[in-house]
């Protein structure tokens, strides 16, 4: 064990501050999913990332990457964080197919897909869910019939993160007449390629976070197919371990939302209630163990381990984490709590308590419901019987 | 020493329900959204028509004189409908108030008037956009002001069904009532809080109930899943034990006493956590569904949220418990203690 | 809503008081699982009880008691607990099988069994769990064979508290080859009687609370058959609606408890974590919600109600604060909690709260596990399927 | 940056699981208990021969000249086991102190010596009654004594297998080594609290996986029952969780700055409650048979309940946390901070 940075790796760090302070907008852009201009805004945003080749740094160059590893994404994430820099709009593509698409892709699909996923050019949406098919990922009913050269689609997809404003998105669809977790390949197809109808799915801040997709007859080419026909099922459990891995959620993010807590309660001592004190600890106490965890799994992969079901052990400590964080804010903030910040007043740094804990509600739910984790982590770390 | 209800305890609570439930719909709450409104004068002519608005003022101010329990139950079943109109803060704080205040003004015989009330705690006022006078607090005192004397500053609530805001205004231009018990109007605040907070949570439980009746995975209901059935049944579990609270709170309330601030206080707390909690296993029963805006629990939860902030935060309302807990005594024969007179 | 006390239950409870001051034991008695001494030492003060026609106030008083309503029975226990009384030994007795007797049992049966209980002279086990059946009672295979007015009894019982000292224990029997839920009677057995040997079962406060019991060819007469023949599942239920109900676990109990422990904090708030108040208001808070929910729910017995799968809700709240209330108390002791207290050190009034706290730990296990008793609540009380 | 153990790491790990667990079986608890005993004289030996006691001894003094995390290693192990004898009071935290004040003492070449060591923090000293010297706190000093100027009371520890004493004695008739650093032995005692708090979590939850893949009912085995998992898969969550920050603590406990105390005390924290989590969710997971004395999940319960007491309750060690996140930048980039030399 050696929990000091090299001297490469302080490099690294200064290079990516310097960077992201010369470059990182004043004032916070729109939220992505509130709407068009939210969403271009952050696009615009992945070409300026793109320009200092801050796309995906642990990529091959040939990719649009830098060829780095774990650890310096890990430092690249925390000055990402700490920089007060935008969020990911493309986080579906480059944090979920990306590493996706590197482990199953033909070399012609990387080249195809992953410049324009790391320069923000194509941005991607997700759309596992069907309205039948929620935790129940394999009882995906959605079709792709072959024809020729081409996959017809059809189908019902929901809670499709990013796909209202979104060019491009990746799913399961079945033969006809396979079932269960058989028979299901993943495929990309365009958002706005004829077939293909969007209904916006407004979340519970109001944002339109989701789309409800209707495919009808959506004919796309076979080259749209990862991996092999009906290796869907495999290649999607492989990517829902990097969904609920090290990517998805950077300790970096609860870091900076724990030092801010602190910074608030210290502001705010005198007129709060003093026994919150006790729950800020908490809250740093467990940004710190997240991170810790993570920098040990970093480890453990630079040495060759693979993710195993102790990603479903992450995915319920951040989501529980998140929202325990953002309790401890709201009470701190007691009478105020319930007021959604002025337009405007937020700066760069500044957190949107209110919004940040309606978000952090749901957690549990996606990426597989914490039930869903618990039942993998007894199942399969554990070894308790179905 | 008797806890149940009397029959006409029962027909007003069940009056309350039948008209919130018919008229304060989801379908209701989606128009009054869209429309970005918080107030439906239809519904509150037919309130005030009922004389919810008048039971907490005495007869001889020309109310009904009726007791908190009765109010506590109406105010119950409009948390089980997120009620919009200020009901609770008009009817069952501040018309009381006035009526301590100044038993004569018109206002009072007046059942459709809206007063607002302001206690220094609170950084906004709900429905003050539709408010026919203001009661505010300075240095102790309660003043009374027309709406043209008051500037009012839209603020944004988490809670779509709710509109504040910040208020402007000036003693001199406002009515001096005098010395106020604003201790009795935080305490009034505080069990009518828990009441709705208890409508809100039972509404919550029996929403994720019908849903994972319905909702199949894995070929069969969630339902039917243990982890689901212990989200719900941890939630009903905290109302069963939050509601005997908020009945004795509203039962004793009127004793005014430490007794008496600190149950109300307990029953604020213990409802307004039962609100969050069923809010929440809800929203997590619903899977993603709960998470969107078309689902209407993520109403309940903001509703609670509001309430939470409001008329002292939960750690005012601790201390109030620990005062009682730690100067009076505590054990098994004091559960329905009273301050003995000092007469 | 009336929630103040009449004269007559004001006079009531001077009574209990008075008397209870004048013969309550100055020093703690030995725990009746403790040993052979403890357990006598327990039958006499119930015997002393019964002197002053104390030992079960809510039974007519043809069976030893005094005819008293629900409310009565709280002040009784609010006095019992308050004056530091002994714990019932004969509770199987008293609280379990004697409701349950007064419903189902003929007046033979009655005249035979509940005088003895309410006396102290017959003290009783129960016999609910067998090895192979914990929570699942309906898998019961202890057999009942009926042998002219007798039935011969065989089977392994496990689990029985108070069954190492105690005279009679009683159990569900089934018709040999009937299957779960019917052909089960509920029976009496002596404990001395041939054919049954008792093992002693440690709990890990070391005391001998639970014995094994192996039952051969035992001969009872049919007499001790409560209810009819193949009913015992149905009875069963009833009696487990009291265990979880009403009287198993008086709101007196935890209010002593919490009051003591507000006193404790008193003492040692100076020295101990302050944040640990807000966790001595919540006991309290615990302990006052507890006391009210039982008096609504006597209310409504009182008016005709029946109770129902809401005593679910009670086992779970109970237990549940009983363990935060000692856990709290614990926290307060710090670097004294793990100490057990000298021998004789304990003065009547006194907590020892560590062992309540070990005690406390099977709270959410016996009288039907937290676990079964959300399936009740849900299935029961919400209508979610099995 | 690397958190990967070295290969001799591992090995010393590997010889202490395997010594443990050979020796300290639940048939040898068993045992240990009926004799009401909690030291095997025998074992001691093997374990002095495995030179466990002589790790955090530097070389100069005639030890192993090993670190934290060596060791920490080790108390994992012993946790594990519930191990009955003062190993990690004696080595992991008595031992360096001793070796730092009086370098040439000969206990220090003596693997098989038994240091007590007595902070003012605590009011029992373990296994007292077999110490070879005693290591005693008094106004910052540290002071030697030999076990015929101490007066031993013997005292009742939940935990059958911790043998406490409250003690006496004379700084007269003991050696003043001078002031001591009783804060680095604090930092190293929370460590080692932690790293045995890993061993008992997962003990616990080992113990309840293997009873609920036997145990059946309705029909099925228990761990087929959603409340099963999910009761171990958050306990398993919490020891995951744990263990980084403890191994964290163990690597920068040497820097002895603020920084380092925090991480100390953070692990020691989170590392007793992942091990009364699991311990308590292991015995409900084994229903009554938890419950037994017979069933030996309520060792490990018994033995992180006196584990938590012990040099500095969980307040002392939060405050210790609190000190560094409100005088200290916190943030991404503070993850593996240290104090500047002032040089």
């Amino acid at each position: 064990m050696d929990l000091s940075y090299t001297p490469k790796q302080q490099a690294f760090r200064a290079e990516v501050r310097h960077w992201l302070e010369a470059h990182v907008p004043a004032d916070p852009l729109e939220h992505y999913d509130a709407s068009r201009a939210g969403f271009e805004a952050h696009r615009a945003w992945e070409a300026t990332l793109k320009s200092g080749d801050w796309g995906m740094v642990t990529w091959p160059k040939d990719y649009g990457g830098r060829g780095l590893d774990l650890i310096e994404w890990l430092i690249f994430e925390e000055e990402y964080y700490r920089a007060g820099a935008p969020g990911r709009v493309n986080q579906n593509g480059i944090f979920l197919l990306g590493p996706t698409l590197m482990e199953f892709g033909t070399p012609a699909q990387k080249q195809r897909f992953l410049p324009p996923m790391a320069s923000g050019e194509e941005i991607w949406a997700q759309a596992w869910s069907e309205p039948q098919a929620g935790s129940d990922l394999a009882g995906v009913r959605a079709t792709a019939v072959r024809d020729g050269d081409d996959y017809v689609l059809s189908g019902h997809k929901i809670w499709s993160s990013r796909a209202v404003f979104a060019d491009w998105a990746f799913g399961l669809f079945r033969e006809p007449g396979s079932e269960r977790h058989k028979g299901m390949s993943l495929i990309f197809f365009k958002l706005d390629a004829p077939g293909v109808t969007r209904t916006p799915i407004r979340k519970i801040n109001g944002h339109v976070g989701f789309a409800e997709i209707v495919l009808e007859d959506v004919r796309v080419p076979a080259f749209n197919r990862l991996g092999d026909e009906g290796q869907g099922w495999h290649i999607c459990m492989a990517t829902a371990g990097f969904e609920r891995g090290l990517m998805l959620r950077s300790p970096a993010r609860y870091q900076v939302a724990a030092a801010s807590l602190a910074g608030m309660w210290q502001a705010r001592r005198n007129s709060a209630d003093p026994l919150l004190e006790a729950d800020v600890v908490r809250a740093f106490m467990n940004a710190e163990a997240y991170a810790l965890n993570i920098y040990q799994t970093a480890s453990r992969l630079s040495a060759g381990a693979k993710i195993g079901a102790e990603a479903s052990t992450n995915k319920i400590f951040w989501s529980e984490m998140d929202i325990h964080l953002h309790q401890t804010a709201l009470a701190i903030l007691g009478a105020d709590a319930e007021l959604v910040p002025e337009p405007g007043t937020l700066r760069r740094g500044d957190h949107d308590w209110l919004d940040d804990y309606i978000f952090a509600l749901a957690g549990p739910i996606y990426a597989g419901s914490n039930e869903i984790q618990r039942n993998i982590i007894a199942e399969r770390m554990l070894g308790l019987p179905r | 020493m008797d806890f149940t209800l009397s029959a006409e305890q029962q027909m007003f609570a069940h009056t309350a329900t039948t008209l919130f439930g018919n008229t304060c719909t989801p379908a209701h709450w989606r128009t009054m959204m869209q429309h970005d409104r918080a107030f439906d004068p239809d519904r509150w002519a037919q309130i005030a028509a009922t004389g919810f608005t008048a039971m907490l003022v005495p007869e001889s101010a020309g109310g009904l004189g009726l007791g908190e329990v009765d109010f506590a139950l109406i105010a119950q079943a409009a948390g089980y409908v997120a009620l919009p109109e200020p009901l609770v803060e008009s009817a069952g704080i501040a018309a009381p108030m006035l009526a301590e205040l100044a038993p004569d003004h018109a206002l009072l015989r007046d059942p459709a008037a809206i007063i607002a009330i302001a206690p220094a705690a609170n950084p906004v006022v709900a429905s003050a956009d539709v408010a026919g006078a203001f009661l505010l607090e300075k240095d102790g005192h309660a003043f009374l002001a027309t709406p043209d004397t008051i500037a009012l500053t839209p603020a944004q609530s988490i809670d779509p069904l709710r509109r504040v805001f910040r208020i402007g205004w000036d003693p001199a231009a406002a009515q001096d009532l005098g010395p106020a018990d604003w201790t009795r109007a935080t305490d009034r605040a505080a069990v009518f809080a828990a009441a709705q907070g208890m409508g809100l949570a039972q509404r919550a439980v029996d929403l994720a109930v019908a849903y994972a009746k319905d909702r199949q995975q894995f070929g069969k209901p969630i339902g039917s899943y243990q982890a689901v059935k212990h989200h719900l049944a941890s939630a009903q579990t905290a109302i069963e034990f939050a509601r005997p609270v908020m009945l004795a709170a509203a039962a004793t309330v009127a004793q005014g006493d430490i007794y008496a601030r600190a149950r109300a206080s307990h029953a604020r707390i213990v409802a307004l956590e039962a609100a969050d909690q069923a809010a929440r296993a809800a929203i997590q029963v619903h899977g993603a569904m709960g998470y969107s805006w078309e689902v209407d629990v993520h109403l309940l939860l903001k509703r609670a949220l509001a309430l939470t902030g409001c008329w002292g935060t939960p750690a005012f309302h601790r201390a109030r418990i620990a005062a009682r807990l730690f100067t009076r005594p505590a054990g098994p024969d004091q559960t329905f203690a009273k301050e003995q007179s000092v007469a």
